[in-house]
């Protein structure tokens, strides 16, 4: 019935990252975009183990044993941390850069070295 | 069955005062009648579609002997509890920093706020 | 059925705010808008039956990327001007 | 600093997330949930403290040595349970199905869980849950202290 | 011109995607395919699925999988987490803020 | 019995989709910071009841973190707009 839209939303979420960090010059812009193809990437892992009338990984009070597969959850469950601390370490860098340059831009921050 | 009534009641009413919440939300002119339609309401249905919740599994433990329903039933009161806790401070903090920041009441005639701060 | 639609649902609301999240030049207000991209696919998690990714989502997106971004817009500058 | 509500809010909430943070990670065999999701809880609980009170007032409450401390005891102790079971393989359970300290067996299938259980795991989800709460939280308090509007 | 080209580089990969989103079947695969609902490699998740409460003692598979099958992942997301944590330390301490840290 | 609980369901994801329309089209960030806290109250909701629908009793414990962080966002933004972190 539901086709692949996952799979299609997942492609248009990942263009959308890779235009802001290709063509916006302001670097908290590249760093949203950098965020938004991470989640899409685990989204895509998630869906991709998706199984049709399947139940969660825990035998906790499950209501059948019919379940999902449980290797991309965990994988994307690492994936989700070591994002937030990439993300925070390049948000830092942007603190850093700012200071140091006084602006944002890539193109300025670029020429007011040389 | 009663209980079934019981249900539909609680959950006529949670969606009912959601979808005002909601369209207060789209339709008032500024930012604290939307924050009023949107908090008041929402919180009011939230709480109600959680109590069916909590209905259906007390009853589904004591009279089917589902033994999963005791434990879903007393985390939704945990649950509400937290809603309750901690929706009206988020209210109130957003509607502290609009005054602050400059974000005037549209059609308002007398503003109390601003006189005791100044 | 409605379980499809429910689907369908959620994925055009993640990519309308994805596209907001790019196209806005207020800063925070695309840290606002990447705060419900984040709530949308936490709910996307929980229906496709992955709680424990759900919870991730929840505890991390929702709570702590929204206030780092914050944090580093208040500390340089909130408005991407152009050119 | 916000005002006396947020403020008493805050109060009232912050050891009831460090409960619920605990219970997440206590729990991680059993329900959703594990050392990730119970440390970003707890980091999360601390954003909330910051934020209520400023961070000029923090700082003497929660440092940022003790977090990082904090995260390197959580690291050593994870990789030292993996060491321990270092006869048969890395990282082999060798708590499970013993009858030791969450050693207790589970039968197979559908069951209501048992908190005794799992072995070496629920260790490991502490140790992990310790770590991720120190490195979350040194993070906060790094970007909250530093890089302030200096005076030039 | 180099918007021209980054436009080319675009269409190019958006295409791409969209053909492994939309004919999955063809994808390097002559069988079932990477159809939505019906996933492809599952012996490695069924051994999972079905040993996990007999060697772990552990209900919930996916705990079982980060900490004791694949453990290594989990060391090395646990190294990343630290590394960054140093480089954000080391990064932001090197702004003359005034700070008091003792 | 069951589909009561969808239908309520799609019901909220109805209108978590309409206060996004508010997040697209608000004028000042306020609009969007009250868009957000009635997104969190409505997803909290939706979450307890398709735990329903599953019939899984520890689904709720994301609705409980839900409830408890989720606010953490609107009070950073609330201090930003107050003027100083």
């Amino acid at each position: 019935m539901i086709f692949n839209l996952p799979f299609i939303t997942v492609v248009i979420v990942i263009m959308f990252g890779l235009y802001a960090m290709v063509f916006r010059r302001n670097l908290i812009k590249v760093v949203i975009g950098l965020d938004l193809v991470e989640s899409a990437v685990n989204l895509f892992l998630v869906s991709l183990g998706y199984v049709k009338g399947g139940v969660a990984p825990i035998y906790t009070n499950a209501p059948s044993t019919d379940m999902v597969l449980p290797t991309p959850q965990a994988l994307t469950l690492t994936s989700i941390v070591i994002g937030v601390a990439t993300t925070a370490m390049l948000l830092s860098f942007c603190i850093l850069i700012y200071r140091y340059y006084g602006t944002l831009d890539t193109r300025k921050a670029r020429r007011l070295r040389e | 069955m009663l209980v079934d009534y019981v249900i539909w009641i609680f959950l006529g009413i949670g969606l009912t005062f959601n979808t005002l919440g909601v369209i207060g939300l789209l339709r008032f002119p500024d930012v604290y009648t939307r924050l009023h339609a949107a908090t008041k309401a929402t919180t009011f249905g939230s709480i109600f579609t959680s109590l069916a919740v909590v209905v259906l599994s007390f009853w589904k433990y004591l009279a089917v002997q589902y033994t999963a329903g005791l434990s879903m039933g007393v985390h939704t009161i945990i649950a509400i509890m937290c809603l309750l806790l901690t929706n009206p401070v988020g209210a109130h903090a957003i509607a502290r920093a609009a005054h602050r920041s400059g974000v005037k009441p549209k059609v308002a005639v007398v503003d109390r706020l601003e006189e005791v701060g100044k | 059925m409605i379980e499809d639609i429910i689907h369908v649902l959620i994925l055009a609301g993640l990519i309308v705010t994805a596209y907001l999240a790019v196209k806005l030049r207020d800063l925070l207000a695309a840290a606002v808008v990447l705060g419900v991209f984040s709530f949308l696919l936490s709910l996307e998690f929980y229906i496709l039956q992955a709680p424990d990714v759900a919870i991730a989502e929840a505890g991390i997106g929702a709570g702590l990327t929204t206030a780092i971004f914050v944090i580093a817009v208040k500390k340089t500058a909130r408005w991407e001007v152009e050119e | 600093m916000m005002s006396k509500i947020v403020r008493t809010q805050a109060n009232f909430l912050y050891p009831l997330i460090l409960i619920f943070g605990f219970y997440i990670v206590m729990h991680g065999h059993l329900t959703p949930g594990g050392g990730f999701q119970g440390g970003a809880v707890i980091a999360t609980g601390i954003a909330l403290v910051v934020v209520a009170y400023g961070y000029e007032k923090i700082k003497r409450w929660i440092k940022k040595t003790h977090l990082t401390a904090a995260e390197g005891i959580g690291l050593l102790c994870f990789i030292i349970t993996a060491f321990i079971g270092i006869g048969t393989s890395f990282f082999y359970n060798f708590l499970a199905n013993s009858g030791l300290i969450f050693g207790e067996s589970i039968p197979y299938g559908i069951n209501p869980g048992y908190l005794n259980t799992a072995g070496t795991l629920p260790i490991m989800n502490l140790a992990v849950g310790i770590e991720v709460l120190g490195g979350l939280g040194a993070i906060i308090l790094y970007m909250m202290a530093y890089g302030r509007e200096v005076s030039e | 011109m180099r918007n021209i080209a980054m436009i080319a580089v675009f269409a190019i990969l958006l295409s791409f995607f969209m053909y492994i989103a939309l004919n999955p079947a063809d994808f390097g695969y002559s069988g079932e395919g990477l159809n939505f609902g019906h996933p492809r490699f599952t012996d490695m998740d069924d051994y999972f699925i079905h040993n996990a409460q007999n060697q772990t003692a552990s209900n919930n598979v996916v705990t079982s999988i980060v900490f004791d099958y694949r453990g290594f992942d989990t060391l090395g997301e646990a190294t990343v987490l630290f590394t960054a944590v140093l480089g954000v330390g080391l990064g932001l301490r090197m702004l003359r803020g005034d700070e008091d840290d003792e | 019995m069951i589909d009561v609980w969808l239908l309520a369901s799609l019901v909220f994801v109805i209108l978590i989709l309409l206060a996004i329309a508010r997040v697209v089209a608000g004028p000042t960030l306020a609009d969007r910071v009250v868009a957000l806290d009635t997104i969190n109250t409505l997803m909290v909701a939706v979450m307890i009841i398709l735990s329903v629908v599953y019939s899984e009793a520890i689904y709720v414990d994301i609705a409980i973190v839900y409830a408890l962080l989720s606010f953490v966002a609107t009070l950073y933004i609330a201090r930003y707009m107050e003027g100083g972190i």
